[in-house]
């Protein structure tokens, strides 16, 4: 009872699915030059930024530019910035998953893998911070000789659940869906090595009904309970903050802004990490200006909430007529710190305007332009709220000017390098692109190229 | 084509012998703990004589426990109070007591080996511990009974802070760290 | 293929969902049992449920149970530490709900999620140490592929008219 | 005896203070004493009563040992020069006893190499050159014994030890006063100084005399200046006025209700017009307010409203000290002693009878006489003791030159400073707290001084060691034989008169001296009895007749010098932690941040911020100051406190010897010096040149503590005019402001609710009263709190990040009034103990949380540091670790047992003393479990030592304590109190307005009462 037409378009299909695998699969194809080129440098600055650690945490914080009151410095802005970093990623499998968005089919393992390594950079910069790391675990709720248990009303325990549950939940739910990619891997793996490794990775995945099954209705579950996850772990980030009296900090609308602000910042990252990775790995099939349009959307819409934030933050603290919070915003555009916030100004606010041409939405260069001045931008940001509110607190016999040296820069240039070393291991060993769900919802040139082939 | 599905067992291996390592280091540093709650005196001071079997109160030669945050270890005058007279009835003991007469003819003091401490955070102080009425014995344990003192309480802070709770003692934290 | 595959039946390859489905239900209808029937997709296509008539995957109630349970332990974690030891901080009161909201939030999420996954893992059978019969590397690529558990000829044969019948493009003995 | 015994016998390791620094877990040593000692038990600590000699003035210290080290420094409340109190210096003496650079032994010159030597050896060698130079006793040879200001049995061992062996004393101080002396001779005929009665006064003018820092002896007046001027709202009795009129707004003159700013060494003539016109006549005369204040640059209306004020009163002019040591000094203390004798003050406010030691007649002049003796070859050894001439003389007068010019040098200096630099033998002294000896402070009291502790180096007490040469040279021709025995020996036989048996001895080592004839002013306002000497010259007309006759020339003094736009009068000014250098090895007080601009660890240049704007120069900036005599270089601190035509630098710093925390650390002004002498005197013109400044491009990080001079109108340091706080204290009501009615059904905060703050149950909620209007400013606190809670100093590297420790530090703000006045607020900020401290919640691991005291306690060894307690407090009064602290061995010994040593990455504050409260509560269950601390018993290391009792420490549950009184009075408001934080700490107001010039101000209310 098969006619002619849908078996044709069955070896359409067919032949789009092969092609789907082959492409996604010489993704993990041994090693360029290139690519290790890049691990040598990533390694070497990985290696830099430890040297550092270790050093600071033989001598003490001190060798940090903290500068009291300047208490929080570069490790917290990095801390919020790489949390804010993971937010996207998260917002794209799980949210645009649930609004069934297609756009995020192509590019929603990048920003996840994005999601679970930056949680594993942010995760390490309060650690970083501490002045006795080593005592890290008093943090940790569990029975102890000591018979003492963290205090459940600092933010910082939010925060220790917030973040430990996101990194848990993402990872998951990456490695969930990297499964059914996995087992692809490993029936086409052509070392031992491989064969082993994606042996063992994809737990012995065979696709069957009841198995799809399973996981599709798993994976809406991940989906629908990260949904409110990632909203509230950038959510309690900000109460770090807004639960402290710090004049600069102490304000409601933190929560959302912060949120907003994470998920531009997240998809400037995107389009950072995606813009090389497609032209690498010609992927340009798969991911096209159809894509970049979409994230170029989302991105001109975070920034202008971003944008009404810092005007609502201004209005704010100009209505509450409270000296400290005029005294801050004020110091702000016009203090010491005026040259980072008019960065973030500048970068956060304005240059994402040029977002409402569509010339520039589409446009590859353009936007990974865009995307790299969003980026600083949005660590700027962390950077005044943290720095520069603290610099002019209440007590004007405390106020001071904060320089980072040598061993924050060092550890800064290593955490991104850290990040970049997962995410070059993940490239290369792992798939790129969901394999399994390009494959049930085509990219509009492969839809393109399947009619192709149906008609021919 | 092979499928190498169970790949993932190998990796249980070294898993357990991370955790096996962990478990024998922590029983191997809990036996050192062990020797060191013993330690060798220089001389070898038998409590179990001198307070099992002379019955010598504890406050004779821990004379400011009662008034100090310190116990007070007796100065070798004290010792020399009984051992002008007292020469040992063994040959060991007399080797013991001789080593005494060298400190006291040096005038030099005898370094003994601290067998109690608590961690230089914690500000113990045994006055007031004396006059609630805790037992030498609850801390120290039954040194009429040990040849050489060792310590039988954890000194943990659990430790002190169950006692304390037991007892209505202020479980204040600055009634110790400060 | 391998010593592993322990049980005998056949297998027919198909190039699209509706046609492997299709022939699902029409071996069903021939009177194999729906256990015996295993039909591999290279896609997560939700439409195999409705196509094959399936009941709800069980998953939802290790979700909920997780869930709850994640909720309920953050508030006694809270509360219980609140009085294991009162400490007086900020002039706050003693307990306080507020604070527990978000432990109890993030263990909700986390206890789901993690129950949600361990649900995936024990109803798909994986981690698997045996690759089911039938299974073929292409069928993580570009086939869907209908299994049908039969030992005898007879059933065997019948199994084989049905699939090629209805498309397939190779059906293969697995029993040689 | 005893005593000295038991310090030789204690076999004292250190377990006890090992133990509670030593952060290792485990086996450690367990030493015991080998005799027991009879009045030391470990773990309690023993007192010995002594005086303190940082300075001359000689203040009763309690010294406290912890088994057998000194740990702490206390006022001795008998002591009627400092009734308790010490002054920053006092409290740091103790890092002069644990100075790691201190000299650890005999040591002598050996081909340009110091080389140890023993004591035996050094004393048979110097005694063989004394046989071969002495001269015939009481010729003055060619053997020099330069001394520096001694008094008591100290004194006479030393003219007696030159006697013997054919020596000559000289004296030389570098803060002689010999101006003050000299014009006291001239007018009463005295050449003393007198007690000055601040106490009794209503009125106190200063014309430069930096009483509150350096000045004689500042302590004593800082406690009788704040029961003179502190007004505290818990009686309604008004307060006296201080007029300060000096070129600088030095930190006493910023505690004057008035500072009038003249011109460098003009200070006098205002005090001459003043005395003008109060009818002193004479060569007064000539200087009526309106030429005096031409030449001053002062509003004469001013100078008549302060006479009528000083007339009116009862008064006291105080004349200057250093910073009024011109050319023309003893006119400048002439006209003071005129002043006061025109305005009715000698023999009421100012005591003849009863002088103070602090100045040393001749001492310049005996210096510069020495160096012309010693260039011409015509000493043949020189003995150096507690004097340091090579650093405090100006270069230009070629001390260190001549002395090169002698044949054999020795220093006895307990370290190895600038003059012992040039010495060959050196024979290091004990420091004062390691050795016997006695103080005259004041004509009739006799202070005791007795060794603490064992001496910590191979160190020998000078008198020892110059008695040990007695005996070996022989008695000279003619002179007393030498005594037998020790020094401790000749001391007790000094002091047979006073005790005659050994329990009067006792009685005098437990009180610490004898104070028969202690005038410890009376505080009612009578004249005391028997000043007929100033009576005396009350009487005489109005100037020199009573005194010695010779007419005085007040014409302002010329300042030598480049003149032109870019050149300043030049202001040297002793700093109150550095004195005149001799403190310079001591951490604490090089980081003690100066009191008017917050500047440590380096020699800073003062300029006028509108000074510093024209030349474009900025905090750090560092310039080159040129003076005819030499150039230095300096970084800039702007300060409004400076005059537009002067340039200040502090005194003090500059060392190239002495120790680790001294050398290098500054530079030292007097470069720029020339050897000039008031010729009246004689005595050294500290001020006089003019200086070019030019800029060099270079730029520190300023080493200043403070942020912003203002505070920006927040409610941090809040004042309230005289007039209106005698109103509130007779009952008044407080007059609703509107802004003042703010949010919070807490506010405003009251005794009552911060009480609440504590355990129901419990006896006691810890709190605080600091009066703003009683603190000077004076950092005392700070140092007491270091030394009392192992506070680290950190270095100036992390001084320039703000990492300093000090758990208590005085914010100063400026306040610009209407007509330009400036107006000074000390802040001492600490931690609040605030009853919803922000900090608590935040902090992850509950290391710091509210105890049933209503303490914030911080648990050190729970800390993990996120700092985030830090940035949650208002306040900025949490102090993070962020390094090991190092303390050089041996300044380690000198850490309280008693208080944990931090960690690196620990957070640290203000624990209200919480180991002396836990040490009173242990203490006072003795008298039953349910004995109450009572009030007064308890008191923190800064209250203790504060000399103007600005901080009153206490329970506030109990309603009759001092601090519930205070805090409840009509003063009392809570830092950043909208915040309602609750803290404990309450502040009562700075009471100011009290000069009458604010009547014409249009928004102050009339001063009323004068």
């Amino acid at each position: 009872m098969t006619d002619i037409t849908s078996l044709r378009s069955g070896r359409a299909q067919a032949g789009v699915f092969r092609r789907v695998n082959r492409d996604v699969l010489a993704t993990l194809q041994r090693p360029g030059v290139g690519w290790a080129a890049m691990m040598a440098i990533v390694l070497t600055v990985l290696g830099i930024g430890v040297i550092a650690e270790i050093y600071q945490i033989k001598v003490g914080l001190g060798v940090a530019g903290y500068v009291p009151p300047i208490m929080w410095a570069v490790y917290i802005t990095n801390f919020v910035f790489w949390v804010g970093i993971a937010h996207s990623g998260t917002l794209i499998s799980a949210i645009l998953f649930l609004f069934r968005a297609q756009f995020r089919t192509a590019v929603y393992r990048i920003s996840e893998t994005m999601t679970v390594f930056a949680v594993m950079t942010a995760g390490l910069f309060p650690l970083i911070h501490l002045g006795r790391v080593w005592y890290f675990y008093y943090l940790v709720p569990y029975p102890n000789e000591r018979l003492l248990w963290p205090n459940f009303r600092s933010p910082l325990v939010w925060d220790f659940f917030a973040i430990s549950t996101y990194f848990t939940i993402s990872s998951v739910f990456l490695y969930v869906g990297l499964i059914p990619d996995i087992a692809a891997a490993r029936d086409r793996a052509q070392t031992r090595f491989r064969q082993k490794l994606y042996g063992a990775l994809s737990l012995g995945w065979q696709g069957t009904d009841s198995q799809w099954r399973h996981y599709n209705r798993a994976y809406l579950f991940l989906a629908g309970l990260a949904t409110p996850l990632v909203l509230s772990v950038h959510s309690v980030v900000s109460w770090d903050f807004a639960m402290a009296i710090v004049p600069g900090w102490h304000s409601t609308i933190f929560a959302p802004y912060f949120v907003a602000g994470a998920i531009f910042s997240g998809v400037a990252m995107v389009i950072t990490l995606v813009v090389p990775l497609r032209k690498a790995f010609r992927l340009q099939d798969y991911i096209d200006e159809y894509h970049l349009d979409r994230l170029a959307k989302l991105l001109l819409l975070t920034s202008s909430i971003v944008f009404y934030a810092y005007l609502v933050e201004v209005w704010t603290a100009w209505y509450s007529g409270s000296p400290y919070e005029r005294a801050i915003f004020w110091d702000r555009a016009f203090g010491q710190y005026a040259w980072a916030s008019w960065i973030m100004y500048g970068c956060n606010c304005i240059i994402p305007l040029v977002l409402w041409f569509k010339r520039v939405r589409t446009s590859w260069f353009w936007m990974f332009i865009v995307s790299i001045f969003v980026n600083i931008g949005m660590w700027f940001e962390r950077f005044v709220i943290i720095i520069q509110s603290l610099a002019h607190e209440f007590v004007p016999y405390q106020w001071d000017y904060y320089n980072p040296t040598w061993v924050e820069m060092a550890i800064t240039a290593g955490s991104f390098a850290w990040f970049l070393m997962w995410f070059l291991l993940f490239i290369k060993f792992l798939p790129s692109m969901a394999i399994a769900e390009l494959k049930e919802l085509l990219p509009p040139r492969l839809k393109r190229q399947k009619k192709e082939m149906e008609t021919a | 084509m092979p499928i190498h599905a169970s790949g993932w067992r190998r990796s249980i291996l070294p898993i357990l012998l991370v955790f096996g390592a962990s478990a024998c280091e922590r029983t191997g540093w809990k036996a050192q703990i062990a020797r060191e709650d013993t330690p060798v005196q220089p001389i070898r001071f038998l409590h179990s004589v001198h307070v099992g079997i002379d019955s010598i109160p504890c406050a004779y030669c821990h004379y400011s426990a009662n008034v100090s945050e310190e116990a007070g270890i007796p100065p070798v005058g004290t010792c020399m109070g009984c051992h002008r007279f007292v020469a040992g009835t063994t040959d060991e003991f007399r080797t013991e007591i001789q080593k005494l007469l060298g400190f006291a003819a040096d005038s030099t003091a005898v370094p003994w080996v601290r067998v109690h401490s608590v961690p230089a955070f914690v500000q113990f102080n045994h006055k007031p511990h004396v006059r609630a009425g805790v037992t030498c014995a609850e801390c120290h344990g039954n040194v009429g009974a040990m040849d050489e003192v060792s310590r039988v309480a954890p000194l943990t802070m659990g430790w002190c802070v169950t006692c304390h709770r037991d007892r209505g003692a202020s479980d204040d934290c600055s009634v110790c760290h400060y | 293929m391998s010593a592993e595959v322990m049980e005998r039946g056949v297998r027919g390859a198909f190039y699209t969902l509706e046609e492997a489905a299709h022939a699902v239900n029409a071996l069903e209808a021939e009177g194999f049992a729906a256990d015996d029937i295993t039909l591999f997709s290279p896609i997560p296509t939700s439409e195999i449920e409705d196509e094959l008539d399936r009941p709800p995957s069980p998953v939802r109630y290790f979700t909920i149970t997780g869930g709850i349970l994640g909720c309920i332990t953050g508030f006694v974690l809270t509360y219980w530490t609140f009085f294991a030891w009162p400490l007086h901080v900020g002039g706050k009161p003693l307990s306080s709900f507020p604070v527990t909201v978000v432990i109890m939030f993030e263990l909700t999420v986390l206890l789901g999620g993690l129950f949600s996954v361990a649900a995936v893992f024990i109803f798909s059978r994986i981690p698997a140490l045996t690759i089911k019969p039938g299974y073929h590397p292409r069928f993580s690529e570009d086939l869907f592929g209908v299994f049908v558990h039969a030992s005898e000829d007879e059933g065997k044969k019948n199994a084989s008219q049905v699939l090629s019948g209805l498309g397939a493009i190779e059906v293969t003995d697995e029993a040689e | 005896m005893e005593r000295r015994d038991f310090l030789k016998l204690i076999g004292i390791t250190g377990a006890g203070a090992a133990t509670a620094c030593d952060a290792k877990v485990g086996p450690q040593s367990l030493i015991p004493y080998v005799v027991p000692p009879d009045n030391i038990t470990p773990g309690i600590p023993t007192w010995f009563a002594s005086t303190c000699r940082e300075c001359p003035a000689g203040c009763g210290t309690h010294v406290k040992t912890r088994e057998g080290r000194v740990i702490k420094l206390e006022g001795n409340p008998d002591s009627p020069v400092n009734r308790g109190k010490l002054c920053a210096r006092g409290q740091a003496a103790h890092q002069h006893l644990y100075d790691p650079d201190r000299l650890k032994g005999v040591k002598r010159l050996v081909d340009g190499d110091y080389v140890d030597a023993q004591w035996a050896n050094a004393t048979s060698a110097l005694a063989e050159e004394l046989r071969r130079l002495r001269a015939p006793a009481g010729t003055g040879g060619s053997i020099v014994l330069l001394t520096g200001l001694q008094t008591g049995t100290r004194e006479r061992l030393y003219d007696e030890w030159a006697q013997a062996v054919g020596a000559r004393r000289v004296v030389y101080e570098a803060f002689a006063y010999e101006p003050l002396l000299e014009a006291n001779r001239r007018v009463f005929g005295e050449s003393v100084i007198p007690s000055y009665d601040i106490e009794g006064a209503e009125f106190v003018i200063s014309f430069g005399a930096e009483f509150l820092e350096t000045w004689i002896s500042p302590v004593r007046y800082a406690v009788e200046w704040s029961r003179m001027h502190a007004f505290r709202g818990d009686d309604a009795v008004e307060k006296g006025v201080f007029v300060a009129v000096e070129p600088r707004l030095s930190m006493t003159a910023s505690n004057a209700d008035e500072w009038v700013s003249v011109k460098p060494g003009t200070e006098y003539l205002i005090a001459l017009a003043m005395a003008n016109v109060l009818g002193a006549g004479g060569e007064a005369g000539e200087w009526t307010p309106q030429r005096a204040g031409e030449a001053t640059g002062v509003d004469p209306a001013v100078i008549e409203r302060l006479a009528r004020m000083f007339g009116e009163r009862r008064s006291v002019a105080l004349p200057g000290g250093i910073s009024t040591a011109h050319p023309k000094a003893t006119a400048a203390a002439t006209a003071v002693a005129l002043l006061n004798r025109a305005g009715g003050a000698v023999g009421d406010t100012v005591r003849l009878t009863t002088p103070v030691t602090g100045a040393v007649e001749g001492s310049y002049r005996a210096i510069v006489e020495l160096v012309s003796e010693m260039q011409t070859g015509g000493v043949e050894a020189l003995f150096v003791a507690d004097a340091n001439p090579v650093f405090t003389l100006p270069p230009a007068l070629g001390f260190a030159e001549a002395l090169r010019q002698v044949p054999l040098r020795v220093s006895f200096s307990p370290v190895f400073d600038e003059t012992a630099a040039w010495c060959h033998w050196l024979l290091p002294d004990h420091t004062p707290l390691e050795s016997w000896g006695d103080w005259v402070p004041q004509q009739g009291v006799a202070g005791i001084q007795q060794p603490a502790m064992r001496p910590v180096f191979d160190t020998r007490a000078t008198p020892d060691v110059l008695l040990d040469l007695w005996r070996a040279v022989g008695d000279a021709e003619g002179a007393a034989v030498a005594p037998e025995g020790t020094w401790y020996d000749y001391l007790r036989t000094a002091w047979t008169d006073r005790a005659p048996d050994e329990r009067a001895w006792a009685e005098i080592l437990r009180t610490g001296g004898v104070w028969e004839g202690a005038a410890v002013a009376p505080s009612s306002g009578q004249p005391a009895e028997g000043a007929n000497l100033g009576q005396d010259g009350v009487g005489a007309a109005a100037t020199g007749e009573a005194g010695s006759g010779e007419p005085t020339d007040f014409a302002p003094p010329e300042y030598e010098g480049p003149s032109g736009e870019d050149t300043f009068a030049l202001v040297v000014f002793p700093q109150i932690a550095m004195y005149d250098g001799r403190t310079a090895n001591r951490p604490w007080l090089q980081e003690l941040p100066d009191p008017a601009t917050t500047s440590s660890w380096h020699t800073w240049a003062e300029l006028h911020p509108d000074t510093a704007d024209h030349f474009g120069l900025a905090d750090g900036d560092v310039i080159s100051i040129e003076s005819s005599h030499g150039s230095v270089e300096a970084p800039v601190v702007r300060y409004r406190g400076a005059r537009r035509d002067t340039l200040a630098m502090p005194l003090g710093r500059g060392h190239d010897r002495m120790g680790r925390f001294a050398t290098g650390r500054g530079v030292n002004p007097i470069a720029l010096l020339p050897p000039t002498a008031d010729p009246d005197s004689g005595g050294f013109a500290w001020q006089g040149v003019r200086v070019r400044l030019a800029r060099t491009g270079a730029w520190v990080h300023p080493l200043t503590y403070q942020g912003s001079d203002s505070d920006h109108g927040r409610d941090l340091a809040e004042a309230v005019p005289m007039a209106e706080a005698l109103r509130l204290a007779a009952g008044g009501a407080v007059e609703s402001h509107g802004e003042q009615h703010i949010v919070g059904e807490d506010l405003p905060l009251t005794v009552d609710r911060v009480v609440r703050d504590s355990d129901p149950d419990g006896a006691y909620r810890w709190g605080m009263a600091i009066s703003l209007d009683a603190c000077t400013g004076c950092n005392a606190c700070v140092t007491a709190c270091s030394a009392e809670n192992n506070l680290p100093f950190v270095g100036p590297e992390r001084v320039a990040k703000s990492r300093f420790m000090t758990w208590l530090r005085i914010e100063r703000y400026f306040e610009e009034k209407p007509g330009g006045r400036l107006e000074t607020h000390h802040l001492p900020m600490l931690c609040q103990h605030c009853g919803a401290a922000p900090c608590e919640p935040v902090c992850p691991v509950y290391a710091t949380y509210h105890n049933p005291d209503g303490l914030n306690v911080q648990v050190y060894n729970r800390c993990v540091g996120t700092r985030y307690c830090s940035n949650n407090c208002p306040y900025k009064v949490r102090y993070f670790n962020w390094f090991q602290y190092e303390w050089p061995e041996p300044l380690n010994w000198g850490l309280n047992p008693d208080v944990t040593a931090r960690e690196k990455g620990v957070m640290e504050k203000c624990t209200y003393c919480v180991q002396r409260i836990n040490a009173a509560k242990i203490a006072i269950k003795d008298q039953g479990a349910d004995a109450v601390i009572p009030d007064g018993a308890l008191k923190t290391a800064c209250q203790q030592t504060c000399p103007t009792d600005a901080i009153v420490f206490g329970n506030l549950k109990d309603p009759e304590s001092r601090v519930a009184r205070l805090a409840r009075g009509p003063l009392a408001y809570s830092a950043l109190m909208h915040l309602n934080t609750r803290p404990a700490n309450f502040y009562l107001k700075h009471v100011t307005d009290r000069t009458g010039i604010e009547v014409a101000e249009p928004a102050a209310e009339p001063a009323g009462a004068h």
